[in-house]
């Protein structure tokens, strides 16, 4: 993408096309951010209308007033923001910033298709968890500059829960990439291509069982119902966003969205098989092989830095497949943030100590189990999922050692050198060649 | 004029330093028990630095600790994590029992 | 075959869990004091090894006659017993007559009869096995083949038998470790099993009777249930310690009599009655009176009852399942010590304490002459496992095996002892003999005891062979109560009731008989003469003691000691078969007896039979099964016909002792046959005694018998008891070849397999034990013992049963016979003769050397003690008053002061702290760079 | 165009400015801010800037470690115990300017000391060309993991003694630093747990004095309001101060 950039403005590898580039990743993921959540509030109002035997919002933007939202923000918009006279001054007001950036900031790297992803990171899930982690900040920091007793009550149980279920939720997260050898994203998405078969979450039963325990917590851990203790309306007027209003107000709802959408579509990566659908239509219809994928061909990276994109080499199919990737994606995500919505209208809201009791007693020893379990799975090496349309999942392995790893198995085999660490040296050779160690047979399949 | 030159794994070590110092002045001069530990937190993260630019292959390809570097910034960085964890408990055991986070209060060992 | 060691391992160690279960749990098992659970956990876990034991007895029945093939063996057996005996019949018939020119020919049938006799069957049994090992039938054909070289081969002199079967060809018996606890160089300690039919019908006769007495005693030990108990008799000192130990009451409570006897049943009043609630649960035993005169309370006992009852099963049973004579020892001892436990519990009671240390100390004397007899016959044949003993003994052959015939002519094939005792114990002489003549050792042996034999002399090392057996017979003196250690076992009977029915009538006292027959192949001759002696004096003091014993439970203990002498005589005459059989036999009425005696006991509360009388119409199902008991034990029976189990057993044993005095003329071997017939007499005379005594007549006392109860769970093992006292050793015409003698049949050593015994020492003859079955042996001593029975049964009636006893008083006969009376009623004074022998002489010893302890070495201790401390005291004032403590002290005092100066630093300020470190890190650096060369930071 | 063109190989100290500049200004934020909670914002801020550096020296793991534990973890656990101790009282406790003056020569002059040693090494101080080191995602996740599991593969094909001496796997400090871990909450769970004042009343822990005081003391509480504020003025009332008796 970049490249394309200098190359139309006939520029040698300039930090123009990269700004560019940069720029066009940024606005597409603001818009995921911000279309989503207009769309988001649009959907639980309907939902919860519907399961409430409601219709909800009808009227603005024709039938299904499904510009309610949009109306909604412009209101927001023309409110009045008022800071209370007790409140932190600084902090109230940049709370906001933090909670939208750190929750925009995780898509950064999330994979929408392979390839189609703002900035590749080789240990995305770790990323976009550590990412997700910041946004109590911003509600700590609300509800302690609030000054608000309502606040500092909520902003105090959200960070309790929020920081207890990020245990749960680690542990689960591990059990992808344990199975697959890898934390990056579209690898782990790619090695669920093929039949919906292949998708974690049918690899083993402990994978179901994590699957769940990840909605679960992922859930609670962006404080939805009935985890919503922060903005328990019926004990703290608002929780932590007691005192806000107009557009900070709002701000919160977006980013409170979006990480819905990211815990949602990382769910769908983790265990749903990512961009690549029950059935693989576009192996099929012959757009994108399996062998293709994570195929060091620059044309298979769009919004890389490197490499022409598909505007430069009409890959016509690749970008075809690869839409289909990102409707996928984005409709399993949709899907997931539903579930939550249902769930939400469809469960009175627990309390504080049931919530930490559900984390503490249930959750993370589900966890744990799953955890062992699918560990003990792979070790046994029994069958999965996987085993049934018996197409490789090894195939798309990330590169691990910077040189192709046979050649540096071959060199650590033929080392003549006698070192008290030689036996480690062949135990590692061994490892590589067994791939417990994960090879990658594609390169640049990590980039 | 650090545009014109170039980073080197000096500059990483400066930065370091400076953060390590002022964790150090900052353990010595709050009095606030969990300004000493922001304090001791920066101090790591001083220390850590340190250890990233050596590990670091791309400041300097060759000759660099390579993974260890990197390793030991994870310990220290875990370690630092439980750290914390016993220090706020000693924090709020310190406030339950002197009713003040004010470490100059806690000088019932002196000599 | 194979899950044989399984199962009976299994089943020995069930009562083992279950006692463990007692000992960690017992008193969690009970529920405020009257919980049974403890009798159930040991109740269910003898059950269960009862259980594995029947099931293994149908395994190795499967497998014995299993196939067409061993029911043929066994038709042949006896086909080939009866022809044998028939021939042996003419042959005497035709004896007298022309007997020279015979002999020739009828040794040469006799052998070939003898032949057919002993191996026939064994060959099919080895044949079975080897069939059972590759699965697969075989046909007639093959099997008489195998009869037929394997016959030749067994009169081929020592080198007979290479069949190459682990086990020894000759009899089936699975025999192996469990685990090898380790080798010694030739010593090998290893957890074994040996398990031929003898074992297994062992296990089924011990864990059956053990699982009626555990049902037995669940009831009869209710009273051991209460928490607390008190007790009477108990001298003060001695009193300490049990309160120590049992947390007894030291405060009595009411005062009665000192002799608990009068008032026994008043004090059961107490314990059924509702006295007991407010004695708060305590166990009052009124047979202890304490110094003040009061009953002792203490805590009842009723799991540790159970825990020790489980642990003798599990000893019993491992025993019995033994593999090697070390292992034998080892649960030898167990049995020993449980007896202790149970002899001893109650032992507040002085008599208790003093009856268990007896039995113990007996048992004591006779296990040093047993450890002698092991350490002689591992010398000897340098192993411990049975198996390997067999076999050498088998290689070896018997001392001499002499044709079935009459009179004493021993011409037979000459065949040495195990060359291991001649080898340890004359290796010089052999030696010598070796370098004179320049032959190798082995050949010298043999020509040594060629020499010998022609100097009509015992081969080397021959009697160390009897020394060896006499050694082991010396434990089986301890443990089966015969003739000098005899006396503990009445005193046993001290203990509860079901634990003199279990261990002191039916099991621990034929562990000794039991063992005889496990060593029969390794007792000689002579050896054997010895037991038979012992044995014929033990059955006849114990015969007549128990004639005068008017305690009910004395007189079966006494009849005990006298069965025991019927068996340890029978083994000593040669009748292997008849004496174990006796052994079961006698363990199932015996049992019965005493079951109950202890149904009495519990019904009347005393143990004297001149208390009781006409209870039979109190107790009807005691009374009829003890009947039964007491036709059994004196071998009533339709002569030729049918009769109870002693009548097969105990005419067994006649038989085999008529028939060796007949091999040894009457003169020499005589006595045993009549000493035996007239026992016999006086047994069948004092069971009924006893019998009538109890059941018939007036009541002599009307309170107690007014009171007598029988309880239903003290009554069933009773009948089921009984059927078996009638019928245990009844030929199964279902399917022959599973009666009780077929088993023991089967598991007959082969030394004495169908052959005739002769001593190398001395003239003494063991006949061969089918001899016993001809008729001009049966008939007349199957009438002889009956004879006997009838009269013994009709002189007790006469003097015991008949209205007003008209005919004959046994006050009359008494005063009669004072002195013979006196004697008896006095046991012929053993305990006084012990007591002036050992018990005096040692403890003059004991005072003698006390006294040099006393006065001699502790005056020089004393001594040496003060000398040394004055010593010590000057220099701890020099040394450590002066030099060390001054040091101490200045070190101390300058530490302090360094340290309250230093105090000073410590300000308790945490930022100061940490400009402190600050500083010291700069220090450091700034030293440091003096001589630091950032050059040396490059790596190049 | 040509400056496009020049500028561009300096982006890597561009982004190193940025970075250093954020981490080392809020660095000071958190030395001079009075009020906890905003300490501990800047210091979030501070480290997550740290952050960027590591990711901008290659160390993304460690970088995405640093996020999620110190950031993620760490100031949480910070920021509860400033909620859970803050009182108007304690939010602003002013140190005296001899300390200030105190602790900034010391530091001033650890700083120097530091500042030498960075730059005292050429080897150290000479830059590489970075011109064609572009932020690319290292490969470096799973060596690290495997490192951890005792593996070292990054050093697979070295054959020079000195670098195989370093290819043993970090397996033991991985499984101590877990156990540690494991000690280190429990130990917290249980130090932090509430006690009841019961309990300290009966052994008289200073806490009970203190509430014993004011009980006592009611009135002259309502004037003496920072009794137990500790600029150098021990107010007679304070039952804590060791000072007491001698006044």
């Amino acid at each position: 993408m970049a490249d394309f950039v200098n190359h139309i403005l006939t520029l040698e590898d300039s930090w123009i096309g990269y700004i560019v580039a940069a720029l066009v990743a940024a606005v597409l993921i603001l818009h995921v951010v911000a279309v989503g959540a207009l769309l988001f509030i649009w959907m639980e109002r309907k939902i919860s209308g519907r399961i409430q035997d409601r219709l909800g919002p009808t009227r603005v933007g024709g039938k299904f007033g499904w510009l309610q939202t949009l109306a909604d923000g412009i209101k927001l918009i023309a409110k009045e923001d008022v800071t209370p006279d007790l409140a932190d001054k600084f902090l109230f007001k940049i709370a906001p910033y933090v909670g939208l950036a750190a929750s925009y900031a995780a898509f950064i790297a999330l994979p929408f298709a392979d390839g189609v992803v703002g900035q590749h990171v080789n240990t995305a899930v770790f990323f976009v968890l550590a990412v997700l982690g910041l946004e109590v900040f911003s509600v700590i920091l609300a509800g302690y500059s609030s000054g608000s007793k309502w606040s500092l009550f909520g902003a105090m149980r959200e960070a309790a829960q929020v920081v207890s279920y990020e245990v749960p939720l680690g542990m689960c997260v591990v059990v992808p990439v344990m199975i697959c050898g890898t934390m990056n994203l579209t690898t782990i998405a790619n090695m669920q291509a093929g039949f919906f078969t292949n998708w974690l979450v049918f690899n083993d039963p402990f994978t179901f069982l994590t699957a769940i325990v990840y909605f679960t917590c992922a859930t609670a851990g962006v404080n939805r119902a009935p985890f919503d203790l922060a903005e328990a309306e019926s004990e703290l007027v608002a929780g932590f966003h007691t005192e806000y209003s107009g557009l900070r107000w709002s701000l919160f709802f977006m980013a409170e969205y979006s990480s819905m959408f990211i815990v949602a579509a990382l769910a769908s990566i983790l265990f749903f098989g990512g961009s690549h659908g029950p059935i693989p239509i576009a192996d099929v219809l012959g757009l994108l092989s399996l062998d293709n994928l994570g195929s060091s061909d620059p044309a298979f990276h769009v919004f890389n830095e490197d490499g022409g994109g598909f505007f430069a080499s009409l890959n016509l199919e690749i970008a075809i497949a690869r839409f289909l990737g990102v409707a996928n994606l984005l409709l399993k995500g949709t899907i997931g943030v539903t579930v939550m919505m249902w769930v939400r209208w469809s469960f009175p809201r627990l309390r504080i100590d049931q919530v930490m009791t559900m984390c503490l007693k249930y959750c993370v020893p589900l966890a744990a189990v799953g955890f062992l379990g699918a560990t003990a799975w792979q070790a046994l090496d029994l069958p999965t999922g996987n085993s049934l349309m018996n197409s490789p999942r090894y195939s798309h392995h990330e590169l691990w050692t910077a040189d192709d790893s046979e050649s540096a198995v071959e060199e650590a085999s033929s080392n003549e050198v006698q070192t008290p660490h030689e036996d480690d040296t062949h135990a590692a050779a061994k490892a590589v060649k067994l791939k417990t160690v994960p090879v990658s047979v594609v390169k640049g399949g990590g980039r | 004029m650090l545009l014109i030159g170039t980073v080197s794994v000096s500059w990483y070590l400066a930065v370091g330093a400076v953060l390590f110092v002022l964790g150090a002045v900052c353990m010595a001069t709050k009095r606030n028990l969990l300004g000493v530990l922001m304090g001791v937190e920066l101090v790591l993260n001083g220390a850590n630095m340190n250890f990233i630019a050596f590990g670091s292959k791309v400041l300097r390809p060759q000759g660099s600790l390579g993974l260890d570097g990197q390793l030991i910034a994870l310990f220290v960085i875990v370690l630092a994590a439980a750290e914390a964890a016993v220090a706020l408990a000693i924090a709020l055991n310190f406030y339950n029992n002197h009713n003040t986070v004010d470490v100059d209060r806690a000088n019932e060992l002196n000599g | 075959m194979n899950y044989l060691p399984t199962l009976l391992g299994v089943a020995v160690l069930l009562p083992l869990s279950a006692f463990f279960v007692n000992l960690f749990l017992g008193h969690a098992l009970r529920r405020k004091g009257q919980s049974k659970l403890a009798a159930f956990v040991s109740l269910s876990a003898i059950a269960g090894a009862a259980l594995l034991s029947f099931i293994s007895l149908f395994v190795w029945l499967a497998a014995e006659n299993g196939e067409a093939t061993n029911r043929t063996a066994l038709s042949d057996l006896k086909k080939a017993n009866k022809d044998h005996l028939q021939h042996l019949e003419e042959q005497a018939s035709s004896n007298d007559s022309h007997h020279d020119h015979e002999d020739q020919a009828h040794d040469v049938e006799a052998e070939q009869a003898s032949a057919l006799l002993g191996d026939q069957f064994y060959t099919a049994l080895v044949e079975e096995e080897h069939a059972a090992e590759n699965g697969e039938g075989h046909d007639g054909h093959g099997h008489a083949e195998g009869n037929h070289d394997h016959s030749n081969g067994n009169h081929g002199d020592s080198a007979h038998d290479d069949h190459g079967h682990a086990h020894g060809p000759t009899f089936k018996a699975a025999s192996g470790e469990y685990y090898t606890l380790g080798t010694f160089g030739e010593l090998k300690l290893s957890i074994g099993y040996y398990i031929d039919s003898l074992t297994i019908a062992m296990f089924c006769m011990v864990t059956f009777i053990a699982t009626l007495i555990h049902w037995y005693a669940s009831k009869y030990m209710d009273d051991e249930l209460p928490e607390s108990k008190r007790d009477h008799h108990v001298d003060p000192e001695k009193h300490r310690f049990l309160g120590y130990f049992y947390n007894a009451k030291l405060t009595g409570g009411d005062d009665h009599d000192d002799h608990g006897h009068h008032e026994d049943h008043h004090d059961d009043h107490e314990h059924d009655g509702e006295e007991v609630s407010e004695e708060d649960y305590d166990f009052v035993d009124h047979e202890v009176v304490m110094p003040d005169g009061s009953h002792c309370h203490r805590k009842g006992r009723y799991p540790r009852f159970f825990q020790a009852l489980s642990l003798f099963c599990f000893s019993m049973l491992g025993l019995v399942l033994a593999g090697n004579i070390a292992m034998t020892f080892v649960f030898w001892e167990l049995v020993g010590i449980c007896s202790y436990f149970l002899i001893g519990f109650y032992v507040e009671r002085k008599s208790a304490s003093t009856a268990a240390n007896k039995a113990f100390i007996a048992n004591r004397v006779g296990d040093f002459g047993m450890i002698i007899g092991l350490m002689i016959f591992w010398t000897g044949f340098g192993t411990f496992s049975y198996d390997e003993l067999f076999d050498q003994m088998k290689t070896a052959g018997t001392p001499t095996q002499v044709l079935a015939s009459y009179g004493h002519d021993h011409h037979g094939i000459e065949t040495s002892i195990p060359s291991g005792f001649a080898t340890e114990f004359y290796g010089d002489e052999i030696q010598a003999y070796a370098d004179e003549h320049g032959v190798p050792n082995d050949e010298a042996l043999t020509a040594i005891n060629e020499v010998r034999a022609e100097e009509d002399k015992s081969p080397l090392g021959y009697w160390l062979m009897i020394v060896g057996g006499l050694g082991i017979f010396c434990g089986c003196v301890g443990k089966s109560a015969q003739f000098p250690l005899h006396i503990w076992l009445p005193d046993a009977m001290e203990g509860p009731t079901p634990v003199s029915a279990l261990v002191h009538s039916a099991t621990m006292v034929a562990a000794g008989v039991f063992l005889v027959g496990r060593f029969f192949p390794m007792l000689v001759p002579e050896a054997l003469f010895v037991i038979a002696i012992i044995g014929t004096i033990t059955l006849f003091i114990g015969a007549t003691i128990a004639i005068v014993a008017t305690d009910i439970k004395k007189v079966l203990a006494y009849s005990t000691i006298s069965q025991l002498g019927y068996m340890i005589m029978a083994l000593g005459v040669g009748g292997w078969v008849a004496g174990l059989m006796h052994l079961f036999t006698h363990a199932f009425f015996k049992s019965l007896l005493f079951m109950g005696s202890g149904s009495v006991i519990h019904a009347v509360h005393t143990n004297e039979m001149t208390e009781m009388g006409g209870l039979r119409k109190k107790i009807p199902i005691t009374a009829w099964t003890m009947f039964i008991a007491c036709l059994a034990i004196a071998g009533a029976g339709i002569p030729f016909v049918i009769g109870t189990s002693g009548y097969y057993s105990k005419d067994a044993i006649l038989e085999q002792a008529f028939s060796w005095g007949d091999h040894n003329g009457w003169g020499f071997g005589g006595p045993f046959f009549w000493i035996a017939l007239g026992s016999a007499a006086i047994t069948a005379f004092y069971m009924f005694r006893m019998w009538f005594m109890t059941f018939v007549g007036k009541p002599r006392d009307e309170e107690r018998f007014s009171h007598a109860h029988e309880y239903p769970r003290m009554v069933h093992p009773l009948l089921i008891l009984s059927v078996m006292a009638i019928g245990v050793a009844w030929a199964n015409p279902l399917s022959p070849g599973t009666e009780l003698g077929y088993l023991l049949e089967a598991s007959r050593p082969e030394a004495v397999a169908g052959q005739t015994l002769a001593g190398l020492g001395s003239d003494v003859v063991v006949p061969d034990e089918h001899l016993s079955h001809m008729s001009r042996v049966k008939v007349p001593v199957t009438l002889l013992a009956t004879l006997s029975g009838l009269i013994g049964i009709a002189l007790a009636f006469l003097m015991y049963a008949t209205p007003a006893n008209k005919f004959l008083k046994a006050s009359e006969v008494q005063a009669q016979f004072g002195g013979v009376h006196n004697f008896l009623r006095n046991k012929w004074w053993f305990d006084e003769l012990y007591d002036f022998l050992f018990v005096r002489p040692s403890k003059v010893i004991g005072g003698f050397a006390s006294a040099i302890d006393k006065n001699i070495f502790d005056t020089i201790i004393h001594f040496t003690a003060r000398a040394a401390k004055k010593v010590a005291n000057g220099w701890s004032k020099i040394l450590d008053g002066f030099v060390i403590d001054g040091f101490v002290d200045w070190l101390a005092r300058s530490v302090y002061r360094v340290g309250t100066s230093l105090r000073r630093v410590q300000t308790g300020n945490l930022r100061q702290y940490v400009l402190f470190i600050v500083i010291g890190a700069v220090a450091i650096f700034v030293f440091v760079s003096f001589m630091w060369d950032p050059a040396a930071a490059s790596t190049k | 165009m040509d400056l496009f063109a020049v500028a561009w190989p300096y982006w890597h100290q561009f982004f190193f400015i940025i970075f250093a500049a954020t981490a080392v200004g809020f660095g000071f934020g958190v030395l001079l801010s009075k009020n906890v909670v905003r300490m501990a914002f800047y210091l979030v801020l501070s480290l997550g800037s740290t952050a960027g550096l590591f990711f901008l020296a290659g160390a993304e793991f460690v970088g995405a470690m640093q996020l999620m534990i110190y950031v993620g973890g760490t100031l949480v656990l910070l920021i509860f115990g400033v909620m859970l101790t803050a009182q108007k009282d304690f939010i602003n406790m002013d140190t005296h300017t001899q300390d200030w003056i105190l602790a900034t020569i010391v530091g001033g002059s650890l700083l120097m000391v530091l500042l030498f040693a960075a730059f005292g090494a050429e080897d150290w101080n000479t830059p590489q060309d970075l011109t064609d080191a572009k932020v690319e995602a290292t490969k470096e996740a799973t060596p690290l993991g495997l490192a951890l599991t005792g593996i070292r593969v990054d050093t697979l094909g070295e054959t020079d003694d000195a670098v195989q001496g370093g290819k043993a796997g970090y397996l033991m400090p991985f499984i101590i630093v877990s156990v540690h871990l494991l000690v280190v909450l429990i130990g917290a769970a249980y130090m932090a747990r509430t006690k009841k004042l019961s309990h300290a009343t009966n052994d008289k822990s200073s806490r009970a004095k203190l509430m014993l005081f004011k009980m006592e003391h009611e009135a002259e509480l309502l004037e003496e309001e920072t009794y137990v504020v500790t600029h150098r003025g021990q107010s007679a009332l304070n039952p804590l101060d060791p000072q007491d008796d001698e006044n």
